[in-house]
């Protein structure tokens, strides 16, 4: 009975402090990473003007790390000024999100169908990232919302992967993206990634096939203060570290209280 | 009638068996074709077996119904939605704005809601089970401790080293030790796919008649 | 295990067996990849079917895969009728739970409290709702006893099980239930294949270090 | 719908399975039911479509030998019959062979093959000593684990080389140890992921709610703890 109530104390307290950095928000400061500096700069140094991809990709479990490293990357380019095409390949529950950052972003300046547009969901996976680098019109037809691409003038400038300058893959897979996309057409890309994908991504990194990538919810959350905001990324972060405080905490008390006992 | 009973799917399982092996060893375009149209089938006779499942649970909860257990009401809400469930999606296709409000606002946030559920249980094996109670379970804890340091930003902040370390913890000794326990997992597991294609375990098909 | 059905016994409380969710959602069970441990853990209900016959402990066991359902219930069926007990068997006790990995652990969750489960064996093929489902049970003070070959979901289980089978030890297990001379000569076999394999390892490594590459001729 | 009333059915089932941490609870049950009914629904529907698109629309468009596993998945349910029930072993069989078959495979090509082949270029990490030596003990851990898993030449140890003997059992605390924070980090991330959902979004409204709720189950289950013992 005794550990039982211990166990529910430690839930209460644990939900309770993980709520703390929401209540009040505290900001500790998160070092930066070489790859996450990487993929800021290479934005930056992509001319004003000049055509983006933004790869939406993430099934609604991945989202908290995902979304917000997807959303950086979209107010990056609407600061840049880039013209933009927003795709998803892998998981359809992505279009929702993608529909949700759009709403949520400033669109000061940008006109549907001009200066983005969003294309949604291409069924196919690894086949339909081929396809759409060799021919965009032969794979896409409408966009999200079923409207035909023909007529858009932005849809008139891009044609294949040769047509765009730079690659945002919010997602948590980018390896079909680097058969598929940079090995034939050299492309310039910048990755996010999620927990269980990083490590595998940083080869690519290290290989400079991804010129930059962020390391989940971490490397969004420094992407974050690299744009001088604190997002969803910069929170979760904060989350983070009052529960690994806590969890060592835990370990900490846990093990003192054995000792103690086992003193008597 | 035995050697339907027995003999065959022992056949039929080796036969399987050995296309899909012979494919990986050969590269014949013939015996690439009836391989994937075997694994195609496979999967086609999987989500057939989905029925019986489903069958397995009405049977179940009406039985609950009918003999008024405990908790009756709950197996009728289950067997309404489990009905509604399929009715919108086969009428209305999985687009219909009722399935998308099923599974996006009420299975998606289930199914986050359980996963974080693993968080709660983890702060309380956390405090219960990682203990020095000996030399094995100290080195665990270290472990541990070193590579929680890595992975909240804070950890970088006490003391640089700390990423560094950490990562040699994951990718050092975890990468070791996690290769060794999967190469011994998968010779075992040829080991007992082979003893099941020669017929040696027949375990599988249940009844020994 | 036999620890844990007494344990059962002396309670008055039933034993829950399940194989894990063996990646169900994605057209998994036993006719993919993760169908050698699915059928590595079934051999393991046998023996634990035999046991609670023996004993006289009630077996619940639950599934995500459904095709499991009859498997398991001959299975346990033919247990029950070696030990003359048929009668006792309960069709109802085989319970496909849901092939959602989480519906199936929550389902699990409110199984355990309700049932009131002594011991929890979990042999299988696991996913993340391997803790939950560990977890869940230790709240009951359940006694434990997990096996798998995969990796990610182990050290987990491994911190709040009584017992567990690491990886091959999982395989392993199966074939010393058995008792067979011919099979207990394939686990003979094995291990010989395993220094083998130690043997190349660092042989190769040598060859390697030396300056020779032989990856290329492995990657055939 | 109502955008803030699907928000509330969404905070509502967060609330239910969180209550179970403190109890087996009427919400918690609720939403269990219902999640295992919605869940199996879905299944349904997807396996009805999935079997409708590669199984039953190619066999219409005049590809006969898709009845094969049309008739296999059927004989499924022989299962419930009293007289055929051996006749589901057949598709059943099919399964097998085909998991035993792929299972072989993988384990062979990915995990044997690969993972070899990655042991031995332990140079690929890069030439400064930090690497080498996360190449060395990578190597020399995954062999000695192998080894923990002989199981029949078991030699009684010397005590000279019993702690040698230890070292990849020390090797498996570590792994686990280290796997186990990176479980912490990803979960934590999904609850994060519903915390930031209750704290910013309209759910925090209900947050007081829930929390009198809570208040009030925990004091009426302890007060009718009382009333028993009385």
């Amino acid at each position: 009975m005794e550990a039982d109530t211990t166990r529910k104390l430690i839930h209460l307290s644990f939900i309770i402090i993980l709520s703390l950095p929401l209540i009040f928000p505290i900001n500790i400061p998160i070092p930066l990473n070489q790859s996450t500096k990487d993929a800021y700069t290479t934005v930056e140094s992509t001319p004003e003007g000049s055509i983006a991809v933004i790869n939406m990709d993430f099934s609604t479990q991945s989202a908290p790390e995902c979304y917000p490293q997807a959303l950086a990357f979209l107010k990056h380019a609407i600061r840049r000024h880039f013209k933009f095409v927003i795709t998803t390949f892998e998981s359809p529950d992505a279009v929702i999100y993608a529909k949700k950052a759009l709403a949520e972003v400033d669109l000061n300046g940008y006109e549907y169908g001009k200066d983005y547009v969003h294309l949604g969901y291409f069924p196919g996976k690894e086949t339909s990232i081929a396809a759409f680098g060799q021919n965009v019109h032969g794979l896409v037809k409408t966009d999200a919302d079923g409207r035909s691409i023909e007529e858009m003038p932005l849809m008139q400038q891009i044609h294949s992967a040769k047509d765009i300058s730079i690659w945002l893959l919010g997602s948590y897979n980018s390896i079909p993206f680097i058969t598929q996309i940079y090995a034939p057409y050299n492309a310039i890309m910048i990755s996010a990634s999620d927990g269980s994908s990083y490590q595998t991504l940083y080869t690519y990194y290290q290989s400079k096939q991804l010129k930059g990538l962020l390391n989940g919810a971490r490397g969004g959350a420094e992407y974050e203060d690299l744009l001088g905001y604190a997002g969803q990324a910069k929170a979760i972060m904060n989350i983070q570290n009052f529960s690994h405080i806590f969890f060592i905490g835990a370990i900490f008390i846990g093990n003192l209280l054995y000792f103690r006992r086992k003193k008597n | 009638m035995s050697i339907i009973r027995r003999d065959l799917p022992v056949w039929i399982a080796f036969l399987v068996g050995v296309i899909l092996l012979s494919d990986y060893v050969f590269s014949l375009p013939a015996l690439k074709s009836t391989a994937s149209t075997i694994t195609n089938w496979a999967v086609i006779v999987t989500a057939f077996s989905f029925g019986i499942g489903a069958l397995n649970i009405i049977q179940r909860q009406s039985k609950v119904i009918i003999r008024r257990e405990k908790y009756w009401i709950y197996s009728i809400v289950l067997i309404i939605t489990l009905f509604g469930t399929l009715g919108i999606g086969l009428i209305g296709t999985i687009n219909h704005p009722y399935y998308r409000i099923i599974f996006d606002n009420m299975m998606a946030p289930l199914n986050v809601t359980m996963s974080s559920m693993l968080a709660f249980f983890l702060a309380s094996a956390a405090f219960r089970v990682i203990r020095a109670k000996n030399f094995e379970s100290a080195l665990l804890l270290i472990a541990a401790l070193l590579v929680m340091l890595q992975n909240a930003p804070i950890g970088q902040l006490i003391w640089p080293g700390f990423p560094i370390l950490g990562d040699f913890f994951i990718t050092g000794f975890a990468a070791g030790g996690n290769r060794g326990i999967q190469i011994g997992a998968a010779i075992a597991s040829i080991g007992f796919g082979i003893r099941i294609l020669l017929g040696q375990e027949k375990r599988w098909f249940g009844r020994s008649e | 295990m036999e620890e844990g059905i007494g344990r059962a016994v002396e309670l008055g409380r039933p034993v829950h067996w399940t194989p894990g969710y063996g990646s169900a959602e994605h057209a998994g069970g036993i006719g993919s990849t993760s169908g050698l441990s699915l059928l590595s853990g079934m051999t393991i209900l046998g023996h634990v079917a035999k046991l609670c016959a023996q004993r006289g402990a009630d077996l619940i066991s639950t599934f995500a895969n459904p095709e499991l359902v009859p498997l398991a219930t001959e299975i346990i069926k033919e247990a029950f009728r070696s030990e003359n007990k048929l009668d006792e068997f309960k069709s109802e006790n085989v319970q496909f739970i849901s092939s959602r990995q989480y519906a199936f652990a929550t389902g699990l969750l409110g199984l355990f409290q309700r049932e009131k489960i002594a011991t929890n064996i979990m042999t299988g093929s696991f996913g993340a709702e391997a803790l939950i489902v560990a977890e869940g049970a230790q709240m009951l003070g359940a006694f434990q006893v997990a096996g798998s070959d995969g990796t990610t979901q182990l050290p987990v289980i491994f911190a709040i099980c009584d017992y567990t089978l690491i990886g091959e030890e999982f395989f392993a297990a199966a074939v010393y239930l058995s008792d067979d001379p011919i099979q207990r000569g394939a686990l003979r076999g094995q291990d010989l294949f395993k220094f083998g394999l130690i043997a190349f390892t660092i042989v190769a490594m040598i060859i390697t270090v030396l300056g020779f590459n032989i990856v290329t001729y492995l990657k055939m | 719908m109502d955008l803030t009333l699907l928000i509330l059915v969404e905070a509502f089932c967060t609330f239910a399975v969180w209550s179970y941490l403190y109890k087996e609870n009427p919400a918690y049950r609720l939403i269990e039911y219902l999640f295992i009914g919605m869940s199996v629904g879905h299944i349904l529907v997807m396996s009805i479509s999935s079997i409708y698109s590669s199984a039953i629309t190619p066999l219409i468009a005049g590809n006969m030998l898709y009845i094969i596993p049309i008739i296999l998945g059927l004989s499924l349910y022989f299962y419930f019959s009293r007289s055929y029930y051996y006749l589901y072993r057949i598709p059943m069989a099919l399964l097998v062979g085909t998991g035993v078959g792929l299972g072989i495979r993988g384990a062979v090509h990915s995990t044997i093959i690969n993972q070899i082949i990655a042991n031995i270029s332990i140079f690929n990490f890069g030439m400064n000593w930090l690497s080498l030596l996360k190449g060395v003990t990578i190597f020399v851990g995954s062999i000695a684990v192998l080894y923990y898993f002989i199981f029949t030449y078991y030699i009684e140890p010397k005590s000279s080389i019993k702690t040698a003997l230890k070292l990849p059992r020390y090797f498996i605390m570590l792994t686990f140890g280290a796997l186990l924070a990176n479980v912490v980090m990803v979960r934590t991330s999904y609850l994060s992921g519903r915390l930031i959902f209750l704290w910013t979004t309209d759910a925090i409204y209900t947050i007081p709610i829930a929390i009198v709720i809570f208040a009030l189950g925990i004091l009426y289950d302890k007060g009718v703890l009382k009333a028993k013992k009385k």
